[in-house]
């Protein structure tokens, strides 16, 4: 099936960016590290769990874009090309697996959202994906070793939880306070207005 | 009664609001002028939500400079944009959510709720998703929920906009019917100021005209003649 | 949202933008290759002392944009100093700051409008797979456009709560997303009405 | 020219348009009618946006129903709220914008682009932020991008919503100066629908009366009197 793009995506496509962008703003002060602790990564699940892989993907592709073309997009007013090859690239990278893949798990073959798939969604693409490219990009800038990079990945563990949990909340929520905000293939039982 | 001496706003060094002076008894109130006059900063002052820079602003009895907090607990203040102000996904919660700031305990707030909204023709659609109701019933609940926490005064910042006579006249009845002390109804719909009991005008952050709507309606009017 | 554009026009600003993404890809990659040697280091630092004063941005804004990543240094060098030793954790930070600073250069001296011209101009050959790289930068356009309209909307739905007297704690967001998806809808309506989509 | 017989729109199965039929040759045309009656489902079919599900339906010559496209060329669309309409960071961009999709060349484009601002008196704010305008300058703007098409027909829903009396009259003023051929103005402001050579009215989704705006206003009124 082909998938056609419409005026409406390209505008949620767009929001949702605008979105990600904004909790970077509000979001919890960074605190001094290699790697700022930031809310941005709550709209990233978000992006992937609520448009879906392809839509969620492109959202976090304009972050990008916004961020290389010199705009302080990231949290604590960041940006411009410098984020890309500093040594914390990989887990900004990372952002657009994060969002594709916690919008597969939680949208795939489903008839309608359940939770559990969104937490699944959210932990693996969220979690799991930004760690797996982060890991990696930290000890290949540093020269550090592997097991010692992901040790030091633990320090955002215990915020990326409670990001999953809170992603799961507000998803969930956002269902029954909105469904057309979904995917038409996950809300098949809802009536639609 | 609303008693503004001297009240001025300032922000990042531009005074949008200029030594604003006036003492408002009248119980219904209504605030016109051009757009980026200062209604909008004025009316902000009146329960807190903007700190004035200067001056001193005493509303229901409340010195609001020095007790915002208690100032926003006796004011309360209706939006013009209905999305922004409803908070949860139904009627239901989203009344729940005021009893719940007003100190209702847990158990009787549903009940509660479910009469609140009787009470404004919304009871069926208390499950709802709250985004699916038409324009004026979104704009019903969110007055709703501001008047369950029965405020001494109430602030509504164009609160007709987007709505047809009908739902306008309704809306209008209930604001300008004795719902608080004071209401307090910044506009641009002149039919609804003309309703009210006194009218202030605003222009450039001034207050420019305070008395009888018709009269003050009709300068205004002769503005733009 | 003040682009990390330096307002001053400096020589570097002449340098057109696929010039100067360019070099930075081959000075990175020649960084990653020469300078795991103190000397070679020592040559990306002054390298990137001699990009600033000679593109006219000055030594200043060099030691300006050194101290906004003091962190990254401090910690970066005390991790390779624990995991590596003294000399690798030396030569590795002045390599990592060397190559972000000279990025940094890249955005500093070049205009917005001009990296989204060179970004669509990267974006060609995606055409293949049916990305339509004008659209790309049409979108990035409108996200710079509605940023202040959700910004204001998360603004709006704060003072809600304030007026209210209530708290939301995370749950604003869902709020924030049921009025800024909203709004997506009116914007698609708009670009359809406009017949730019 | 507006030909419309039998138009209908269905969505999931509810009829929010049924079975409009009217010809429309006057040149300023007014639409009122309740919250929810679908005076902005109709007018969004007039240029293509929403198909009617029945029916036929012909605007400016061109049958909607068959070329949405050429409708949207031709029937030029503004909406309310001006921050949705508004597509690109500065007022500049946003004209060129339009500028683009009527195929005016990149070289001309931003040159016509301060151009046709400076008709609106924007010209001066043509490379600040459009967030910052205010809203009658946010209203302009998304009016000179329509306009900047020279489409031969406007379509307006509820176009001075939000603005004073000034801001109000100078839209209402240009929109009825004679910008299209015809002008549709989809409105909850009475005066504004006074102003048009005929004014249709809207109620459950049907067309319940067009003629003499005048007196169309006065049954309007009559209902909730
Ligand atoms: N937070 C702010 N920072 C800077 N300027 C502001 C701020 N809020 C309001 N203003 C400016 O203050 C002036 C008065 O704004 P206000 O919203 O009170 O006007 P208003 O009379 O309510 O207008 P409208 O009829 O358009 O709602 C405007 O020029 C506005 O741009
Ligand atoms: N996409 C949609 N899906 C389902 N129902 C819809 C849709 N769009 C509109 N409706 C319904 O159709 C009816 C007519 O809506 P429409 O927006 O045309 O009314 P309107 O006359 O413009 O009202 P208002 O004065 O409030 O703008 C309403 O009951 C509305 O809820
Ligand atoms: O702002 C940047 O430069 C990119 C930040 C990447 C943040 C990573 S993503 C996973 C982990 N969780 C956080 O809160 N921060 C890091
Ligand atoms: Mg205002
Ligand atoms: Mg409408």
């Amino acid at each position: 099936m082909r998938d056609t793009w419409e005026a409406r995506d390209i505008a949620r496509v767009a929001v949702f960016a605008a979105i990600i962008v904004v909790l970077g703003l509000v979001g919890p002060i960074p605190v001094p590290g290699l790697v700022p602790i930031t809310a941005q990564t709550l709209g990233v699940m978000l992006a992937g769990v609520v448009l879906g892989a392809k839509r969620g993907g492109a959202a976090v592709l304009i972050v990008f874009a916004l961020v290389a073309i010199g705009l302080p997009m990231l949290s604590g007013g960041r940006g411009g090309l410098g984020v890309f090859v500093g040594p914390t690239a990989g887990y900004l990278i990372g952002w657009l697996p994060a969002a594709v893949v916690a919008g597969l798990v939680a949208h795939a073959g489903a008839r309608r959202l359940s939770w559990w798939r969104v937490a699944l969604g959210a932990v693996v693409g969220g979690i799991g994906c930004a760690y797996a490219c982060g890991i990696p990009g930290v000890a290949l800038a540093t020269g550090i070793p592997l097991p010692e990079a992901a040790l030091s990945a633990l320090a955002f563990l215990p915020g990326d939880a409670i990001k999953a949990v809170v992603a799961t909340l507000l998803a969930v929520s956002l269902y029954r306070a909105y469904p057309p905000a979904f995917p038409r293939a996950v809300r098949r039982e809802r009536v639609a207005r | 009664m609303i008693r503004a001496s001297g009240v001025g706003v300032a922000i990042d060094g531009t005074r949008i609001l200029d030594d604003v002076t006036v003492s408002v008894p009248q119980p219904r109130v209504a605030v016109i002028g051009a757009n980026g006059s200062g209604k909008s900063t004025f009316a902000r002052t009146l329960n807190g939500l903007i700190a004035p820079t200067e001056g001193a602003l005493e509303v229901a009895g409340i010195d609001v400079v020095r007790e915002p907090k208690s100032a926003r607990g006796a004011v309360g203040f209706l939006f013009s944009n209905p999305d922004a102000q409803i908070l949860m996904p139904t009627p239901a919660e989203d009344i729940a959510l005021s009893l719940k700031a007003a100190g209702v305990p847990r158990a009787l707030r549903a009940e509660r709720a479910i009469e609140a909204l009787r009470g404004y023709g919304l009871a069926e659609h208390a499950h709802q998703p709250a985004y699916s109701l038409s324009g004026g019933q979104k704009q019903l609940l969110a007055l709703a929920a501001v008047l369950v926490r029965r405020p001494r005064v109430l602030v509504a910042d164009e609160p007709t906009t987007l709505l047809d006579l009908g739902n306008a006249r309704m809306i209008g009845d209930l604001l300008t019917g004795g719902v608080a002390e004071q209401v307090v109804l910044v506009t641009h719909d002149l039919e609804l100021a003309a309703r009210c009991d006194v009218c202030l005008r605003f222009d450039g952050g001034r207050l420019v005209q305070a008395g009888e709507p018709s009269e003050v309606i009709a300068a205004y009017r002769a503005e733009f003649a | 949202m003040i682009p990390l554009v330096l307002p001053r026009r400096t020589p570097l600003h002449r340098v057109p933008a696929g010039w100067k993404l360019a070099s930075l890809v081959l000075l990175s990659v020649a960084g990653a290759v020469a300078s795991s040697t103190a000397l070679g280091a020592a040559i990306a630092l002054v390298a990137t002392v001699a990009v600033y004063v000679a593109g006219g941005i000055g030594i200043r804004e060099w030691a300006r944009q050194l101290w906004r990543v003091k962190w990254i240094i401090v910690l970066l060098a005390a991790m390779q100093a624990i995991f590596l030793g003294w000399e690798a954790a030396v030569t590795g930070t002045a390599r990592i700051v060397a190559i972000v600073l000279l990025a940094a250069a890249v955005t500093l001296t070049t205009p917005v409008a001009d990296m989204l011209d060179a970004l669509e101009r990267c974006l060609t050959p995606l055409r293949i797979a049916r990305v339509d790289p004008a659209r790309v930068a049409f979108t990035i356009a409108l996200t710079i456009a509605i940023i202040p309209v959700i910004s204001q909307l998360g603004a709006q739905i704060r003072e809600a709560q304030r007026a209210r007297g209530v708290r939301l704690g995370v749950r604003w967001i869902v709020t924030m997303l049921v009025g800024a998806l909203r709004h997506a809808d009116d914007v698609g309506d708009a670009l359809t009405a406009r017949g730019v989509a």
